[in-house]
Parts: structure tokens; C-alpha cells; sequence
């Protein structure tokens, strides 16, 4: 009973960050029809532009937090658009695909060149006491993880739905075309979502470095999850996000506990097809939405 | 002129073809024959992709296929030919059956189940120890003799696989410049015009999934007795973006986009090696600012050149169209 | 009117989505040379009707027969088989295919069987065909060109000649005249109805443009709030007051 | 029809253009030897194909300032196999077409078990850094470790389980990639003869982010040890979990566990690890050479640094003794060989081969106290 509740509570953790990159994945599909094939390694930068504060600059934490942030949102969300994905409009089918692949090893080589090839320590935002539940071992990390993304879902559902720039985004996600009418800055709103993205995939790195360790080649695991965790949950739904990288995450473990640890990654790609044939609009989305 | 150009030109090639590996080192005609080898692989998917539009992130892990009933064939004894028809019959079935997907979903959606399907084959391969030898891989497979003509040598092996690409190049010329062809392509460009003049678009969709698996089995069959080692990781995902890379690089719908694509994913980072750590760098940067800059590949380029000095260049009306609706 | 078999037969067809009844069981033929133009106010059913007797919605109850045949169920592919060609509202050519190409493609399901289309001649032997229907279109100095850089209205051309290639008994034109300038557009109607009297092909005509279905089309049926109000000869349906009121909303 | 044409020219054009700058047989000075090192110094195996390389490197230095071998200076060109087994070998080819005498790599075993194919069928000797069993299982003459393989090092832990923690049942926890499964394999058939049952069998993917799974079982099973065989990572993100679980029965590795590397990134976890340690780098008779490496690169090696170094002075010493440039010979005079580190310092500890390639050397058991890497005993060669 305590070993099951120890594998679900450790999978909603771990599954919680992989909700962090997934609701960012799904928010940039949405409006701007961009997979992002990079977001593994988008997830991975951020904590090493937080060491680079660190050691580097011997920066105190709290700073070279906010330094990895901001350098994610503008290298990550501004970057990103101005210079891979705005150039290559109205090509938004295979080129972009393929240009964000290239990314994906661009920045991977890039941080082993600069940074070293070693997985790096990260230090830890929370004290490491960890309490007993009913004989399951909860980290403070691990529920930081759960509520921050638990926080952050609400936080952008209602961004979405009560403000007006919110509005005006998800008016810019359903149709362009009208929302320009409108008198939408759909460009701008287009260039709010990027950021939006880096700034969850900055976040989705502090909660998991600590733990996962920072190292240049993190983002080939975390990216394929968070695909799995937008499509399973259901790419046109932020909740979606959320729940299916909660899935994934304690489906997992679950799968390793009692059912097969050498085909524990085979898994969650079963899902995966499974949900894409049956239920393409994702187990919480709605079929109307973005057609694919 | 065309007319008596184009031969010559086709001649010259085979020419080249010849005359390559002859007295370079072993290594060199080893990157030649990985060269054909992943333009096998990379026009196969080629037809999937370029020509019928359905997009594969699963192309490495047929070659997996091919490459693992070759290998366990010959070392049970079997020539060369049964391993690589059996492997190439399998992965016409296998694509056959991925095509079903792709009945339902398009796009990066389809991208997301192959790729899906080639991580559960690597998973299999690894963990299946009894057939594939699991994460230890098959060695030592013999290498093929073409009626008693031994390819041991590196460069018999090299004309060996020429020939195999050769042939296959050609049988895929005439797949693409049959109706079939014009078939495939009219299925790319706009699938419900195509249903409606009669082309049955599902059995096409599944055909050229099965065809480009196909490809993608012979290649296989022809890794293992070049690399005499196959392992799980030689078909993990990288290598089918690597092939995707080939075909997208080259340029999509071109009949020789893969084979140049090949030429370049291969024998370019060999080129860029002396930058040491920093080829995989800018090897992507490139990428990154071909796919910018010119998105339907080199060739593309080329037909852009033609456009700027031939005629002027036009606005495409679909896009007109497509601002009316 | 003949009273050979009709080409077309649709029987009480109705199509509702959920409380809407788009088409109340509507009837009526279209008989072999008609060019019958179907018009209404937007939101008439027009297009609902087009598209069940296509295939692409599944009516609730009704019957289409396309010379004497039930094509309830089946797929476009299989219509075109029965001889049911048409043409779309929006763009509907290849764009990255040459002309000749777009009008090969069109006719050569028709022509022997897969295998022969894998191994017989590239152009299944229809060049000559093809040649004869981008001809008859005026097309000819646009033979070799991607169909995506030609003009809207040369567009529309390729697809009617598409539709033409498979030698149907029945064409459905969605909204032939939509988008094409004037010149072009006497063009269109003058080929078609030249074809009409060529190859005595059936035409049914779904337009807003009312000048050009009056004078294109032999016979009217006039669709409202999914009920056909009235039919007859273009002068008559005219005149009708039932159908002014409702243009008017009377 | 006239674009196609021109492509084939392209294509071909292309391929010609690289065949002839291809670097063939690249002349090199008449003095020198040349002693290619193709190793990982990009992808998964970077950092232990980085410091193979670079241990190899300090040796050639010293070794070139003391006059070389049989007054020829070392000349070592470095091959990237991006940690994959198929460039490993087209790269294997390069670097003998290149005319190396001896090949100093791969490391890890996925890429050795491909390329040693190539080295053998050229007759070329091979200093190898991997450590999977079936490397010297293959009956390959030019084949040769630079540590002991996971079937030698594994096994000398067996008499520590069994006399030393007295263990019953136990566990066993690796990731499931060609250097995990290697020592696995061993772990088992060890467990089977010393009659200690194996409670628990628990595979890892490579990269995996959450052990929660993994320790949790091991906790169920009621083993009363758990031999952890990880890569350095996974090593740290398990001591970790395990720590927050409260597994409390001794975690025994092999090699990485009680690494500084892995201290460091477990971040305390890994307090009371044990681990058999074929080159221990806080192993006294390595001080000097670890603070070398140290002054060289100003990072700290892991064992793979000594292997890269002992490796190049075994060339020196074999070739020295057999007094001439001779492959063939070398791999012969190899075999069976033992070189004392009281006559030949630069292998700092005694060392033999038997005629497998396969190493003996005393190795360390060794236990993480505050922090630092302590050798709690010596494991005898036997």
C-alpha cells in the first residue's frame, strides 16, 4: 500500500513538470501552430543559464533565478520567434518541423561546447526535508512541483478567460483572420504566447534540475514526455496538459512498479498512439479546436 | 537538347559512380557505400513524404527491420537475397499497417505516431534478447557473394551496393513517373479534389507507406553486411530524423532531392570535422537557415535560380485562394 | 422534358443537424442533357443538398440514384466511378502539377487497372485525350505550366476540364461563377454549354450569380428554408412572386 | 527533365569532390609514431571519452619530452565517435587507413564491439577503455583493457557480499543499456554460485528522471543489500531517491557509485555508498597523477583519465621491450605480460594481461565518508 502510494505521489511530481512543458508545447500550437520539437531542450537551457549566474557572475540564488528567466524569455520566447519561426512563415508544415529539430541540436551542442558535458549539480529551492504519508516519503520539492503547476494552470486559465489580453490571444488562437478584424494585434499576441512558453519552460527547469541534475542532453527524455503529456491530455486544452502529464507521470511509475520495468518507456508511447487514433482532440480536449 | 543532354549526364553520373572508390582508402568507399546505402533508405521515404505528402519519423526503424532479418538469417546460414527479401516482405506488411494511422491524422500528428512506432521497435530490439541479441546486437554477419563473386573486399562490397542502388533508383523512377506517380502527388496536393476524380486516396496512402517501408528494408539488408554489427541503437529515432533531414535537405519531390540530401547529412560533417566540437553547431545552424531561407530543399534553390533567370517568378493562386475563403 | 430514365433522382431527401432542418424532404430528377440550376437564399439548403447527393453528409432519410443506382454510402471515389463529376467552390487544381498533368491525373482512374497504371505508359496513353480537353478549353499555351501560377479564372477552367476528363453523364458545378471576372466568365458559360450540346452531358449548377444560372441553365428549382418552392424554365421562375418574396424575405 | 540531369552531376560532382580531399593515409613526419585515439568526445560518452583522451594526452607529453619510444616522438590525432557504434567504426577505419600503429579507445562498449572488428581484421592493436564482458570474449588477439572487464571487477565483490555484509537476499538496480546489462549479466551468474538469492531485478532506462519506482521495489523486497549498477547520473538521481525512501541497506557499485563525480551531483546522498573501484582516483598510489591531470586541464579526471595514461605507457614499455615497431609482435609480447610499477612507474600499479587482453590489477573497495572517496581495503588480482 505505502510502496503504491510512494510510486503515484513521486509521479505526480514528476508529472507535474512534465505538465509545466506540455501546457507551453500546447499553448504554442495553438496560436501559432508551431510544434516545437526543441522544448526538451528548451526545458533544459534555463538551469544553465542559472549556473552561468551562479558561477560565473557568483551571483546569490534568488538573483541568478530571475537572470534565468528573463535570459529565457528572451532567448527562448523572442529569439525563438523573431529569428527561426517569424522568417519562415507561411511555412509552418515540415521546414519548421525540421528547423526546430535542428534547434533541438543546436542547443544541445551548444551547451555541451560552452558549458561541459557533465551533468551539473543544481542547487535546491526548497529545504530537502521530506514527511511521511501513510508511509510514502513526500519531498518539500515535490510538492512545490505539484502546487506551482497545479498554480500556474489556474493562473493562466483565468489570464485567459477574464483579462482582455487573454481573450485576445485566445481569439488570435481560434481565427486569425477575424481577430485581426477585430482590431486584434495578432502579432503581438502571437509573440505573447512565445514568451509565455519560455517562461514555463524556465520554471518547469528549476523545479526539475534540483533532482534530474542539469545536463545538456536532459532534453531528449523531458521533450518526448511533454509531447506525450499536450497529446495525450489533449492538444487544444491547457487542463488537458496538465492532467495528461500527471498521467504520464504516475502511469510510469505504475508500469515499473507492477507491470514491466524493460518496457516501462514503452508505455506512455502506447498511450500516446492509442489516444491519437481514438481521440485525437486528447482525453480532456474538445473536438472542435484547431483541425490537424 | 534536353533530350541528348540528359543521358550524357546520367552517364557521366554512373561514370562517377565507377570511378569513386578506385584507390581511396577503405574508409572513404565505406562513406560511399553509407552514402547509397541512406539514399536507398531516404528515396524510399522520399515517395512517402515528397510525393504522396505523408510525413514518417519511423524510416530508421525499418531499416531495423531489414537490417535484423538479414542479419539473422545469414548467420543462421541463408544468403544474403532470402534475409533481404524476407526483410523488405516484412517491412512492406509493417508500413502497410503504420499507413492506417495515417488515415485518420495528419501532419504533426502522424509525425507523433511514427515516431512513437520507431521508440517501441528500438524498446523491442533491445529487450527481446532471444532474437536480436539485445543491447549486445548480431555480429560478424557474412558478407553477401553475388554468384560466387565474394564482396569480403571493401570495394566489391561498394560496386555490390551500387548495383542494389541502381537498381532500386530506377525501379522507383518508374514508380514516380507512372500514373501511380502523378497519383501519389495529386493525393499531396489536395486529397478530397483527388477522391473526387476517382483516385482511391486510403489505398494509396497505405500503398506508398508500404513501398517507402520497403526502401527503407533493403537498405537495412544492406547495413548489415557493411557495418557487420547491428545493434538497437543503429535504429533509434536520431537516425530516422537523420533520413528525414536527407529528403527535406535535398528537397521533397525531387527525384534526386535524396540522393544530394544523403550526400549532404553524410559527407558534411565529415567535411565540417575539422572544427572539432564545433560541426554538430553549425551543421544545425545551416539546417536551420536552409529550412529559412529555401524550405523545399537545395534543389528548390536550383528551380528558384531557373525562376530568377528564366521567367518571372509567379504568385502562387492557391495562396490567392486561400486569402478568399 | 424527356421521359427517359433520369440521370438523377433524389426522393423526400432530409438533412437535419440537430434541431435544424436544412432540407425537408425534397424531390425531384434531372434528365439526361438538363442543365438544372439550383438557387435559393443563403441558407436555403443549397449547399446541404450538394453535398448529400455527393456523399459528404449522410442525409436522415431519402434516397439519391444516379442512373438508377443508390449512392447512398459511397465514396467520392466510387460516385466518380458511377460517373459523377464536379467541381468545387473554392480552388480545387494541383498547384505543384503541370496543366496537362492535373487533367491526366483527372481521367486516368478510368483507364486500366492499377497494375497497368504501375507498369503500362506514364501517361496511361490519355496525352492525346488531355490534349483534345485543355484544347477545348483554350488552355493550350498554359499546357506545360504549374497549375498553382495560373490566373483564379484559368483555374477554374483547369477544374471544370478535370471534371469533364472522365467522360461523366452527370457534373455538379458548386458555384462555377464564383470569383471569375466578367470576360472569363462569358467564357466559362459558353464552353460549358457548348459542351452540354457536344457531349450531352447533365449539368446541375448550384449559383448565387442569378444572370449567369439564367442564362446558362434549361431549368430552375428554387430552394427555401430547405423546400424546393418553385421550378420551371428561368423566364417563369422569374416571374414567380413566391420566389421574389423570398429573395425580398417577404 | 534538364534540372535532373544536372542534379546527377550535382550529386555525383559532390561525392567526387569529397573523395578528393578526403584525408587518405595522412602523411605524418618521419619521426614520429602515430597513435590515433578514437573515443566519445561528443554524446552520451563525452565525458569519459574526453578524459580517456586527455590521461592519454599527459602520458604522450611526458613521454615525448623524455625522448618518445625508441626515439620516435607520439603523434596522437583524435577521432569523435559521437558515442555511436557505426561512425566508431567508419572512424576506426580512418584512423588505421591513417597508418596508426596502436589504437588507443573506444570506451564504451557499445562502440568497442564494433570497431575492435576492424582493428583485428587489420591486424592493428587495440587499447580499449571499455569494460563489457564479452569485449575479450570475442577471441580478438589485438584487443586489450585498460581495467579490469565487469566479469573480473563484478566477481570481487561477491566474497564482500557474502562474508563481509553476510547478505542473504539482494537486490540489484541497473540501467539497461550495453554497460549496464554487461554488469548485470555477471551480478546474476556471481549471485547464483555465491547462493545468494536476487530479490530483486531492477532495469533503468538511460535518462530516466523518476527512480521512485526502482527504490520502492527494492524496499519491498526485503533484500538486505543492493548492488547499484548505474551511470553516473542515474548513480546520483538514485542515491537520492533512495535516501528520501529511507532505504537503509547498504548500496554497493561497481566503479562509479562512490565517484567524486557522483558526490557531488547526489548532494549527500550518496554518504555510506560502497563500491569496488578498479582505479580508485582518491587511491593514494594515483595522488600524483590525479594532481597532474589536475594542473593539466584544471578539472578533476574520473578513472577513465588513468586508463586514457596507463594505456599510452603500456605502448611505450611493450614496444620497448620488443624493440621495434612490429604490430604483430606486440600483441604477441602483450599476452600474458605483466609489468611490475616498481620497474615500469608509468603503469603506477602492477598489471598484467592474460591472452585475452583481459586485465589484472589489484583493485579497491572503496566507501563514501563526508563526503570524500575512502579505499576501505584492497581487492587482490586473482
Amino acid at each position: 500500500m505505502s510502496e503504491f502510494l510512494q510510486v503515484v505521489l513521486s509521479g505526480l511530481a514528476t508529472g507535474s513538470i512534465y505538465a509545466l512543458a506540455a501546457i507551453g508545447f500546447t499553448l504554442l500550437w495553438q496560436a501559432a501552430q508551431t510544434v516545437n520539437f526543441a522544448q526538451g531542450e528548451f526545458v533544459m537551457l534555463p538551469a544553465f543559464f542559472v549556473l552561468i549566474a551562479l558561477h560565473w557572475f557568483g551571483w546569490p540564488l534568488w538573483a541568478a533565478l530571475l537572470f534565468g528567466l528573463a535570459t529565457a524569455v528572451v532567448v527562448l520566447g523572442l529569439l525563438f520567434k523573431k529569428v527561426v519561426v517569424e522568417p519562415m512563415l507561411p511555412n509552418t508544415g515540415l521546414p519548421l518541423i525540421i528547423a526546430t529539430m535542428a534547434l533541438s541540436i543546436f542547443l544541445k551542442e551548444g551547451t555541451k561546447k560552452f558549458y561541459g558535458a557533465e551533468a551539473q549539480p543544481f542547487p535546491p529551492l526548497f529545504p530537502q526535508e521530506t514527511l511521511h504519508v501513510f508511509g510514502a516519503a513526500v519531498s518539500a520539492q515535490d510538492i512545490l512541483n505539484l502546487t506551482v503547476s497545479l498554480a500556474v494552470v489556474v493562473a493562466l486559465t483565468l489570464f485567459l478567460n477574464r483579462t482582455r489580453t487573454g481573450r485576445c490571444i485566445q481569439a488570435t488562437a481560434q481565427n486569425p483572420a477575424v481577430a485581426e478584424i477585430l482590431g486584434v494585434k495578432t502579432k503581438r499576441m502571437v509573440l505573447y504566447t512565445f514568451l509565455i512558453n519560455a517562461a514555463l519552460a524556465a520554471l518547469a527547469s528549476f523545479l526539475i534540475s534540483p533532482v534530474y541534475l542539469a545536463k545538456f542532453s536532459n532534453g531528449e527524455t523531458l521533450g518526448i514526455f511533454a509531447f506525450i503529456a499536450a497529446i495525450v491530455g489533449g492538444f487544444n486544452q491547457i487542463r488537458g496538459a496538465l492532467v495528461g502529464g500527471l498521467l504520464i507521470g504516475v502511469l510510469d511509475n505504475l508500469t515499473a512498479t507492477y507491470i514491466t520495468t524493460s518496457y516501462r518507456a514503452a508505455l506512455p508511447l502506447v498511450l500516446l498512439i492509442v489516444v491519437i487514433l481514438w481521440r485525437p482532440y486528447g482525453l480532456v480536449g474538445t473536438s472542435e479546436g484547431r483541425e490537424v | 537538347m534536353r533530350a541528348t543532354l540528359r543521358p550524357v549526364l546520367l552517364l557521366v553520373g554512373l561514370a562517377v559512380l565507377i570511378v569513386a572508390p578506385l584507390g581511396e582508402s577503405n574508409y572513404v568507399i565505406y562513406l560511399l557505400c553509407s552514402w547509397l546505402i541512406f539514399s536507398i533508405a531516404a528515396i524510399g521515404l522520399n515517395l512517402t513524404l515528397g510525393y504522396a505528402g505523408q510525413i514518417s519519423l519511423a524510416q530508421a526503424s525499418f531499416m531495423g527491420i531489414g537490417a535484423y532479418s538479414t542479419a539473422i538469417l545469414t548467420l543462421a546460414g541463408w544468403p544474403w537475397v532470402v534475409g533481404m527479401l524476407l526483410g523488405v516482405f516484412l517491412c512492406f506488411i509493417v508500413g502497410l499497417a503504420l499507413g492506417f494511422p495515417a488515415l485518420r491524422v495528419k501532419g504533426h500528428f502522424l509525425a507523433f505516431v511514427t515516431l512513437a512506432f520507431n521508440t517501441l521497435v528500438f524498446l523491442v530490439s533491445r529487450n527481446e534478447e532471444w532474437l536480436t541479441g539485445g543491447t549486445y546486437g548480431l555480429s560478424n554477419m557474412p558478407r553477401p557473394s553475388l554468384f560466387g563473386f565474394s564482396t569480403d573486399n571493401q570495394t566489391h562490397f561498394y560496386y555490390f551496393t551500387v548495383l542494389v542502388f541502381l537498381v532500386s533508383a530506377a525501379l522507383m523512377y518508374g514508380i514516380v513517373r507512372s500514373p501511380w506517380g502523378r497519383a501519389f502527388k495529386a493525393l499531396r496536393e489536395n486529397p478530397i479534389r483527388a477522391e473526387s476524380l476517382g483516385v482511391d486516396t486510403r489505398w494509396l496512402t497505405l500503398i506508398a507507406f508500404a513501398i517507402g517501408s520497403a526502401y527503407a528494408g533493403i537498405a537495412g539488408a544492406l547495413v548489415s553486411p557493411l557495418v557487420q554489427y547491428i545493434d538497437p541503437g543503429s535504429f533509434a529515432l536520431v537516425h530516422s530524423l537523420r533520413i528525414l533531414l536527407m529528403v527535406v535537405v535535398g528537397g521533397a519531390g525531387f527525384f534526386f532531392g535524396p540522393m544530394l540530401g544523403a550526400v549532404i547529412v553524410i559527407l558534411l560533417p565529415e567535411a565540417l570535422r575539422f572544427t572539432e566540437g564545433y560541426y554538430l553547431i553549425i551543421y544545425s545552424a545551416a539546417v536551420i537557415a536552409l529550412m529559412v531561407f529555401c524550405p523545399s530543399g537545395l534543389i528548390g534553390i536550383w528551380g528558384r535560380l531557373r525562376d530568377r533567370l528564366g521567367r518571372k517568378p509567379e504568385t502562387r493562386a492557391d495562396m490567392q485562394a486561400g486569402a478568399q475563403l | 422534358m424527356s421521359a427517359s430514365q433520369p440521370v438523377l433522382a433524389v426522393r423526400n431527401l432530409s438533412k437535419t443537424f440537430g434541431a435544424i432542418r436544412a432540407v425537408k424532404n425534397v424531390s425531384f430528377d434531372v434528365y439526361p442533357g438538363e442543365i438544372l440550376g439550383l438557387i435559393g437564399p443563403n441558407g436555403s439548403g443549397k449547399s446541404t443538398l450538394f453535398n448529400c447527393i455527393l456523399g459528404q453528409l449522410r442525409p436522415n432519410g431519402g434516397s439519391v440514384e444516379v442512373n438508377g443506382k443508390s449512392v447512398s454510402g459511397k465514396r467520392a471515389c466510387d460516385l466518380d466511378k458511377l460517373g459523377v463529376g464536379r467541381t468545387f467552390q473554392q480552388l480545387s487544381v494541383f498547384p505543384q502539377m503541370t496543366v496537362i498533368d492535373n487533367i491526366i491525373v483527372a481521367g486516368q482512374e478510368h483507364h486500366g487497372t492499377m497494375l497497368s497504371r504501375l507498369f503500362g505508359p506514364p501517361d496511361a496513353g490519355l496525352t492525346a485525350e488531355a490534349d483534345q480537353m485543355i484544347e477545348f478549353f483554350r488552355l493550350s499555351h498554359l499546357r506545360d505550366e504549374m497549375a498553382g501560377s495560373l490566373s483564379y479564372g484559368q483555374q477554374k477552367l483547369v477544374d471544370a476540364a478535370m471534371a469533364f476528363m472522365a467522360g461523366p453523364s452527370l457534373v455538379l458545378l458548386d458555384e462555377p461563377a464564383g470569383g471569375v471576372n466578367l470576360t472569363m466568365l462569358a467564357g466559362l458559360k459558353e464552353r460549358l454549354v457548348t459542351y452540354n450540346r457536344e457531349h450531352g452531358t447533365t449539368f446541375v449548377v448550384i449559383e448565387h450569380n442569378m444572370e449567369f444560372v439564367m442564362s446558362l441553365c434549361t431549368r430552375i428549382i428554387v430552394l427555401a428554408e430547405g423546400q424546393i418552392i418553385a421550378e420551371g424554365e428561368p423566364d417563369e421562375v422569374r416571374a414567380n412572386q413566391t420566389v421574389i418574396d423570398a429573395y425580398l424575405g417577404g | 527533365m534538364k534540372r535532373r540531369a544536372l542534379l546527377v552531376t550535382a550529386a555525383a560532382a559532390a561525392t567526387s569532390a569529397f573523395v578528393a580531399v578526403a584525408p587518405v593515409g595522412t602523411a605524418h613526419a618521419a619521426g614520429t609514431v602515430l597513435i590515433p585515439c578514437v573515443c566519445e568526445l561528443s554524446g552520451a560518452g563525452a565525458v569519459s571519452g574526453t578524459n580517456y583522451r586527455d590521461g592519454a594526452h599527459l602520458a604522450i607529453k611526458e613521454i615525448n619530452a623524455a625522448g618518445g619510444i625508441l626515439g620516435k616522438k607520439i603523434e596522437m590525432t583524435d577521432y569523435d565517435t559521437q558515442t555511436d557504434p557505426q561512425t566508431s567504426r567508419a572512424l576506426m577505419q580512418k584512423a588505421i587507413d591513417s597508418g596508426a600503429y596502436v589504437v588507443m579507445g573506444t570506451v564504451y562498449s557499445g562502440s568497442t564491439i564494433v570497431n575492435m572488428i576492424v582493428a583485428q581484421r587489420a591486424g592493428v592493436p587495440q587499447i580499449t577503455g571499455s569494460e563489457a564482458p564479452n569485449i575479450t570474449q570475442k577471441g580478438n588477439p589485438y584487443i586489450f583493457r585498460t581495467s579490469s572487464g565487469a566479469e573480473k571487477g563484478v566477481p570481487s565483490l561477491t566474497p564482500y557480499f557474502k562474508h563481509t555484509l553476510k547478505t542473504k537476499k539482494i537486490a540489484v538496480a541497473w540501467v539497461n543499456n550495453d554497460f549496464g546489462k554487461g554488469g548485470h549479466d555477471v551480478f546474476i551468474k556471481q549471485m547464483k554460485k555465491a547462493g545468494i538469492q536476487v530479490v530483486a531485478d531492477v532495469p533503468s532506462e538511460q535518462g530516466q528522471v523518476d527512480f521512485a519506482a526502482d527504490v520502492a521495489k527494492i524496499k519491498q523486497s526485503g533484500a538486505q543489500a543492493a548492488f547499484v549498477y548505474l551511470n553516473e547520473e542515474e548513480d546520483a538521481r538514485f542515491l537520492r531517491e533512495a535516501k528520501k525512501q529511507g532505504l537503509k541497506i547498504p548500496l554497493v557499485g561497481e566503479v562509479t557509485l562512490t565517484g567524486q563525480k557522483v558526490i557531488d551531483l547526489s548532494g549527500g546522498a550518496a554518504e555510506g555508498a560502497f563500491a569496488h573501484v578498479g582505479l580508485a582516483t582518491s587511491a593514494p598510489v594515483f595522488k600524483n597523477f590525479v594532481k597532474k591531470f589536475r594542473d593539466a586541464y584544471n578539472r578533476d579526471t574520473d578513472h577513465n583519465g588513468i586508463k586514457g595514461y596507463i594505456g599510452i605507457y603500456a605502448i611505450k614499455y611493450v614496444t620497448e621491450m620488443i624493440g621495434k615497431f612490429d604490430r604483430k609482435a606486440f600483441a604477441k609480447k602483450m599476452h600474458g605480460l605483466t609489468l611490475k610499477a616498481s620497474k615500469y612507474p608509468g603503469m603506477m600499479l602492477d598489471t598484467s594481461w592474460d591472452n585475452t587482453g583481459e586485465m589484472l590489477r589489484t583493485s579497491f573497495m572503496t566507501e563514501v565518508k563526508n563526503g570524500k572517496q575512502v579505499v576501505i581495503g584492497t581487492v587482490p588480482a586473482e
